[in-house]
């Protein structure tokens, strides 16, 4: 078993109990001014501590462990600069720097869309500067073979949880139908409330969906032998880490991602390599599986899942496409957001949670059996992943607000410009359904997209 | 002084201050429009023993002060809406028949006009108009109705508007109306100002009347004078300041003396007064220091402190005692007395006084309520007018028996509203007054290490509500702006005064309040309002900033350009 | 115990004599004097001059002065009955300031004869700088070397007194013998 | 009290309410970045250098930084000019200071620190060569052989002054640090005792 | 050491107060307690309020204003340069043409002969003072 993915460091942590009182499952305890620690089979690694946490390396005080040893021990490169928190997570940038080393290993990358409304924050540019361009020129100029889209993946979720919707919808399934695509959700699911999980929707995240495919039918594009193609994420979230690691997650036939590093770790070696992120000219994910519409970009904001699937479920469901892709009554910042949608006649009914310690409330009308809602969407992090765990740290707490709404506008901005905003008009989604996976719920994509809740939980 | 004439038949204060160290249980203190800890400390000494002894104290005041700490019943009005209150308190008198029936009858005239007037008057409705809730209005009328002694106390507060007269009159019904004259403990006390008010109208100096109030258009005084002057003394009657500075607009008046005075501070509208003055062809000013109209002056004398000179002085309460030389004044200066002679003397006036003495010899046989008083006498006595012979006591209570015009007179006086209010332009409303340390437009107050250094400069006190709105906080620089005029100051945020309200003083030639205030004035006694004009507030600098590197308020100097801030409007004269 | 001196809110009309009288004693001086050389009015005493009260507020020379503990270079001290300030290692950090729970302790400009610091004016070079006046910590020293507190002396409405530590011992031992009294009066009830 | 506020604004906290998170620290070592304010801590490419010091111990913890005092010690033991007064900050001129230290000794509240130069993460050096044989100056974190020796100065609380209000008063989570504008703590002081004075008086008239 | 009785120059109260002089300078002032309105005491103005009496402020000459510029006279001058401007004006356009503002700072006395000046002298009954403010 590798190391615990949160972890607070004894040495740095001065008691505050910010992280305490931030963390949604309780997992952190401590008594005030005495270091603090993670419980961690309550913790679902959303890594909301490791943003909020001030208790740095300070110059003034002296430690037992020096700043190189600290930086080996939490898997970080060596020529990091920026202070060390106490509230930390495993890093796992060393092993892509080797991968990338091995000439005989096949590199493929997929970025999640938060990841590219906040990576210029690292090189010093505002809140939420929208970078895919740049984005997909520092990764290639990092060496990866084939950079691909956690985007295009996110429009293929929609299409199978868009359908697995309809289909309980139809069929009287378990209803409300749960979202999937945060780990930290399902994880919390799993630890705590398993009387629910048949609500959960059976589609992996996106990230997994990727990681499956670019094994399988990305391989098969390249001509490569899978066992030979090494699966890096670059994910906002620290729950990611957890999820490529699940046992069941091998599709593929081999483990679906091989390793996840945030945000943050992107940029540290980006900078390690000496890479001007800043001055890089923008280049164009690589195709076929980096291909993706404006619905998929806005997963990294709450209520974006929510959005993207409305947009294609309502057309699949009646025929005809919503008066307006701008669904504004699904975005917001508020904890707990319903919204009605009424079209064609039919009438859907959502929730959306954002941060954890608002959905309480929302399972126990589930429990109880007074859930009106077809379709609860729900995101860990404050303001879905945009704020999450991996994600630039901010340093003065008086601008998290505005950092968090900067990169949500940067999101919404980007899907607005694309000209493509309905995951199910992405043509290379609609190429790769006609080629590889048949229908959605089909067989092929049952296989590789899904998983089953209520198995991983008795394997467990 | 005109409204109390008018009702009571001399304007002067009726009791006596020492009246005060015996008031006790059953009696009240009736405190309207003054400052009285600020502008008579000593006063306001004997008035909060007087509380602690067990007499009641009512204050009528906009602004908190230290009296209405102490005070039972604290009465904060509108500035401007005296009479609405006063009219009011007499209506609850007379619905629950607490007026002094028998007085009234025997004693007072137009009784039933005033009962017409006062009966519109509900509680209720002056509520409105004051902002001072009903019940507190009948506490207060209770209180009066019921005490065995009432004496009201007022000052500027109920002179300085446009209804000044009638305020005066109102608060004069009051007493009037309860019988509460020509007793001791009881009547109705202007406390004046500065030191010898009461005695320059007793000497005559004013448009209308001669030496004792002895009318100038009366051929029998008149010819009394003559007499006396040799010289034949003009009928028709002269010009009050206000219409001094217009006859100067108009041509009219060519030259003006002005003795011990400052009007460039003290007056209202003070661009338009400078304008006036300097406008005019020949100005006389008599004074110890180059003051502001002084310095404007064509001819200026050196006059002698009142440490520098013998005469006399009539207190507030007609009290008259001896000034006594204790220096020589220093260089040319000359005791202004000497000055006003030997001028007299150079324009062939046979004026050959040696001695003060001499001239109040001359005054005293020509006025019969200082007939009594003589430097002898007040060597070691004091005498309260009227004394009109040598073995007379002095008068300290007015009125006993019957009023000096025989019958008090009930003079109903009907709320007007003040002659400008807030509005969008200038949405707050300047109240002036004193503050303890200092006195008058300074001149003197300002050159005395202790009270300067306890008062350096203007304080505009805000209520905090206007002070959050407009970004303000306590110690920031503020302009204060008016129709007439914008001054610089500190502002200092306090409930002293209510929201809506500000205050601030005119002893302070850098900003002083006068820059603002405006001259509408009674249409008699031609008292300018002080106590109410419009007003907009704004922030100028925090004090971030170092003051005292900026120069700002270096040790008490305006900042420049201060002073010489055009009027920002024309005033409506 | 140390004397103090203490105002009673109910006497006091806030004139401010008190102020003048506290500031021209510790000048020894006439005002005349003072006015003519221009000397800076520093009182130890301050009316307070609030819309709910009027009173002069000084220091009360607590017993354990926060003050005189909060400050970091030994500046305030317990000198025989009462606390007192050594304006000369005073560096005006303003400690003293934020301990007094009265308001009573205050950092004046004063002109010392020791190093000075400097001024930096805004945007100006080296060769703008001026010399900066001294800032030290002043409160009442219940006028100790000139007498009895001016401040007392000079109330015209006796609102200030000077409270010594005998005179107080004498008055709670008062009230506990009318206390012992009282309680004689109701003993039937208490057996 | 001649004039309103002369005297310096500090910034000081209260015990009870800090929890010893040190975001104070880390704002005000951000916003004296010399470059832009760094809005995240991938870009706190040199060390973190507060001037505000988080003192742990015991019975607490609370940050201690400069009271600006009036006769400023550390001012007056500085022998080339360096820290003097602007408006009303004591400020330390950074290209006049020779590190000399005095204002080290000199300050009773350990409000002022000398602190290596760093710039984009890397040291700045100063024309002193180093001997061969010296030993590592620490400043660089790469570890490579230096020849001169980097540049130090002193540092202390400049009130953020510039700002609207101090880093450390605008990011600390619980509002436990505030500035204080000596002549308004003053008033307010008095007022309360004043109003104290008042309901003594009262109760126990007499 | 010389103390003599007068009445205080500021508010109307009438407080009497002994004023101590030394070399021609007021040192200090006591309050007077016998048969006064004050019993003995004073309020700030009246205890601290002579400071201006000695300031360097004072007016010490006559002065006329030549050229513009308010310069140093004798008395003579003074007295001769006003007296003909006033009559002058008298003669010319009555005495409603001059004003005089009295004050009530000065003594009965001073108010008396200003009045007097104004009505018998000059012919005018404009003389007032500053009573209203």
């Amino acid at each position: 078993m590798k190391t615990p993915i949160i972890t607070i460091d004894q040495e740095l942590c001065t008691g505050c109990g910010r992280c305490r009182e931030i963390c949604p499952v309780g997992a952190i305890s401590g008594m005030p001014d005495t270091p603090h620690e993670v419980d961690s089979t309550r913790c679902i690694l959303c890594g909301q501590c490791v943003q909020i946490c001030s208790g740095y390396d300070s110059a003034n005080e002296t430690f037992a462990t020096s700043r190189v040893e600290r930086l080996k021990q939490r898997g970080m490169l060596p020529t990091v600069k920026e202070p060390l928190f106490a509230a930390h997570y495993r890093g796992d940038i060393n092993a892509v720097v080797a991968a990338l080393q091995q000439p005989d290993t096949f590199t493929i990358v997929q970025c999640a869309p938060a990841v590219r409304v906040a990576i210029g924050e690292e090189f010093g540019m505002p809140y939420g500067t929208l970078t895919p361009g740049k984005l997909s020129a520092a990764l290639h100029a990092l060496g990866f073979n084939r950079v691909y889209d956690t985007n295009f993946a996110a429009d293929l979720t929609i299409m199978e949880e868009g359908a697995e919707l309809i289909n309980r919808i139809k069929n009287k399934g378990r209803l409300p139908m749960f979202t999937s695509c945060c780990p930290g959700w399902v994880k919390y699911v799993e630890d705590q409330h398993d009387d629910l999980l048949d609500h959960l929707s059976s589609c992996k995240s996106p990230q997994q969906m990727a990681g499956t495919l670019f094994k399988t039918y990305g391989a098969k594009l390249d001509g490569i032998d899978p066992a030979h193609v090494f699966s890096v994420a670059v994910m906002p979230c620290t729950c990611k880490k957890f999820e490529c690691e699940r046992p069941e997650m091998n599709s593929s036939g081999y483990q679906d991602v091989d390793l996840v590093i945030t945000t943050r770790e992107l940029a540290q070696l980006i900078k390690h390599c000496g890479i001007d992120f800043t001055s890089l000219p923008d280049e164009a994910f690589d195709n076929p599986l980096g291909c993706y519409t404006g619905a998929g970009n806005i997963f990294g904001a709450t209520g974006g899942v929510m959005e993207a699937a409305l947009r294609s479920a309502c057309e699949m469901l009646t025929g005809t496409p919503l008066p307006s892709l701008e669904l504004e009554y699904v975005r917001g910042e508020e904890g707990i957001r319903r919204a009605t949608i009424c079209h064609e006649g039919v009438e859907l009914k959502v929730t959306i949670v954002a941060g954890l310690q608002y959905v309480g409330s929302v399972l126990e009308q589930v429990r109880r059996g007074e859930a009106d809602f077809h379709f609860l969407e729900v995101m860990c992090c404050p303001m879905g992943c945009v704020s999450g765990g991996g994600q630039p740290k901010i340093l003065l707490p008086a601008q998290r607000l505005e950092a968090h709404a900067g990169r949500k506008a940067g999101l919404y901005s980007h899907d607005k410009s694309l000209t493509v905003r309905k995951s199910h008009e992405n043509p290379q989604i609609k190429k790769l359904y006609e080629n590889f996976l048949g229908e959605p719920l089909g067989h092929e994509a049952h296989h590789l997209l899904h998983t089953d809740h209520q198995q991983n939980r008795r394997a467990v | 002084m005109e409204g109390l004439s008018t009702t009571l038949g001399s304007g002067a204060m009726t009791n006596s201050i020492a009246e005060l160290h015996t008031m006790g249980p059953g009696d009240t203190i009736f405190a309207i429009g003054t400052n009285t800890t600020e502008c008579h400390p000593i006063i306001g000494i004997a008035m909060i023993k007087a509380v602690k002894r067990g007499a009641k104290l009512i204050v009528v005041d906009p602004r908190a002060t230290t009296l209405t700490q102490h005070a039972d019943v604290w009465l904060r009005l509108q500035p401007g809406s005296d009479v609405a209150l006063l009219n009011a308190i007499a209506h609850v008198i007379l619905q629950n028949g607490w007026e002094a029936t028998e007085y009234i009858a025997k004693h007072t005239e137009n009784f039933s006009e005033f009962k017409k007037i006062a009966a519109r008057y509900f509680p209720y409705k002056a509520a409105e108009i004051t902002g001072v809730p009903a019940t507190l209005i009948k506490d207060a009328a209770k209180i009066i109705g019921q005490s065995r002694n009432v004496a009201i106390y007022y000052t500027m507060g109920v002179t300085q508007h446009t209804s000044g007269v009638d305020n005066v009159m109102a608060v004069s019904n009051i007493a009037v109306l309860t019988g509460n004259i020509g007793r001791a403990k009881t009547g109705v006390n202007p406390l004046r100002g500065q030191n010898n008010v009461q005695g320059a109208c007793d000497m005559g100096a004013l448009p209308d009347v001669l030496p004792g109030y002895q009318k100038v258009q009366k051929t029998d005084v008149r010819e009394k004078f003559a007499k006396a002057w040799g010289v034949e003394i003009p009928e028709e009657q002269g010009l009050t300041v206000p219409s001094v500075l217009d006859g100067i607009e108009k041509g009219e008046v060519k030259a003006v003396y002005i003795f011990g005075e400052n009007p460039l501070r003290s007056d209202p509208d003070i661009n338009h007064v400078k304008h006036c003055l300097e406008k005019v062809e020949l100005l006389i000013v008599q004074d110890i220091f180059l003051t502001e109209t002084a310095q404007i002056a064509d001819v200026v004398l050196p006059g002698a402190a009142f440490a520098e000179k013998d005469g006399t002085f009539t207190s507030t309460e007609r009290r008259v005692q001896r000034v006594r030389k204790a220096i020589e004044p220093p260089g040319q200066c000359k005791p202004d007395w000497q000055i006003l002679s030997e001028l007299i003397a150079a324009m062939g006036y046979p004026a050959a006084y040696s001695h003060p003495q001499e001239i109040f010899e001359e005054m005293r046989q020509l006025t019969p309520s200082y007939n009594g008083i003589s430097y002898a006498r007040l060597e070691n006595e004091s005498l309260q007018w009227p004394c009109p012979t040598n073995d007379h006591p002095g008068t300290p209570i007015l009125h006993v028996g019957s009023s000096i015009r025989g019958k008090a007179r009930f003079v109903p006086a009907d709320f007007r509203l003040p002659a400008e209010l807030p509005d969008k332009e200038y949405p707050m409303m300047l109240t002036t007054g004193r503050v303890v340390a200092h006195y008058h437009t300074g001149t003197m107050t300002r050159r005395c290490w202790g009270l300067r250094g306890v008062a350096p400069y203007e304080m505009v006190e805000i209520h905090p509500e206007d002070a959050a709105a407009l970004a303000i906080e306590d110690g920031d620089q503020i302009s204060v702006s008016s129709r007439r005029g914008e001054v610089l100051a500190v502002a200092k945020v306090t409930t002293r005064v209510s929201p809506g309200l500000v205050f601030m003083t005119f002893h302070y030639s850098e900003s002083s309040g006068n820059m603002l205030t405006n001259t509408a004035c009674d249409p008699t006694t031609q008292t300018p309002e002080l106590k109410v004009c419009a007003v907009a507030v704004r922030k100028v600098k925090s004090p971030g900033v170092h003051l005292a590197d900026t120069g700002f308020l270096q040790q008490n100097t305006a900042p420049e350009g201060v002073f010489h801030q055009p009027a920002l409007s024309n005033a409506p004269h | 115990m140390n004397a103090f001196v203490i105002g009673d809110a109910e006497l006091c009309i806030g004139c401010q004599a008190c102020m003048v009288a506290c500031a021209q004693a510790h000048e020894k001086m006439p005002t005349a004097a003072l006015n003519e050389r221009e000397t800076p009015f520093h009182s130890r005493i301050t009316v307070v001059n609030a819309p709910e009260v009027t009173v002069a507020v000084q220091c009360r020379h607590c017993e354990d002065s926060p003050c005189a503990r909060s400050c970091p270079v030994e500046a305030i001290v317990q000198k025989n009955a009462h606390i007192e300030v050594i304006k000369e290692k005073c560096i005006g950090c303003k400690s003293c300031v934020l301990a007094c729970p009265f308001g009573a302790i205050k950092i004046i400009e004063d002109d010392m004869n020791c190093a000075a610091i400097f001024i930096s004016p805004h945007d100006g070079t080296a060769h703008d700088r001026i010399e900066k006046a001294h800032f030290v910590v002043e409160k009442c020293d219940l006028c100790a070397g000139c007498g009895s507190p001016a401040c007392v002396a000079i109330c015209p409405a006796k609102a200030l007194q000077l409270v010594e530590p005998d005179a107080i011992a004498q008055k709670i031992e008062n009230r506990r013998i009318k206390n012992a009294n009282r309680i004689r009066l109701y003993r039937s009830q208490l057996a | 009290m001649n004039m309103p506020y002369r005297l310096n604004r500090f910034v000081i906290a209260d015990p009870g309410k800090c929890i010893g998170c040190r975001v104070c620290e880390i704002a005000c070592a951000a916003v004296h970045e010399k470059e832009q304010t760094p809005l995240t801590v991938g870009n706190m490419q040199n060390p973190v250098q507060p001037r505000l010091y988080l003192v742990r111990s015991v019975q607490g913890s609370v940050p201690i930084q400069c009271r600006h005092c009036e006769d400023a010690p550390c001012a007056a033991a500085c022998p080339v000019l360096a820290i003097t007064q602007k408006e009303d900050v004591i400020f330390v001129d950074e290209s006049l200071c020779v590190g000399c230290k005095t204002c080290m000794l000199a300050c009773p509240f350990g409000a002022l620190k000398l602190v290596p130069v760093f710039e984009n993460g890397l040291p700045v050096e100063q024309n002193l060569p180093l001997h061969p044989e010296s030993q590592h100056q620490g400043g660089s974190t790469a570890g490579e052989k230096e020849e001169y020796k980097q540049l130090h100065v002193a540092s202390k609380c400049d009130r953020c002054s510039g700002l609207a209000e101090p880093a450390c008063v605008a990011n600390c989570p619980q509002q436990a640090l505030k500035v204080i504008q000596p002549e308004r703590h003053l008033t307010m002081r008095m007022h309360e005792a004043a109003l104290s004075l008042a309901a003594v008086a009262r109760k126990y008239a007499s | 050491m010389q103390q003599v009785l007068t009445t205080c120059p500021y508010c109307g109260s009438g407080c009497t107060l002994y004023l101590e002089v030394e070399d021609n300078t007021i040192v200090r002032v006591k309050p007077n307690s016998v048969n006064s309105v004050n019993e003995g005491a004073l309020c700030s103005k009246g205890h601290f309020g002579m400071d201006f009496v000695h300031s360097k402020d004072r007016l010490t000459s006559p002065l006329i204003r030549k050229n513009g510029e308010l310069t140093k006279a004798s008395w003579e001058e003074a007295y001769n340069y006003i007296a003909s401007r006033l009559l002058q004006y008298a003669g010319e356009f009555g005495g409603k043409s001059i004003a005089g503002f009295s004050s009530a700072r000065c003594t009965n006395e001073e108010n008396y002969l200003m009045q007097k000046m104004m009505r018998a002298v000059l012919g005018s009954n404009s003389v007032d003072h500053c009573a209203r403010l």
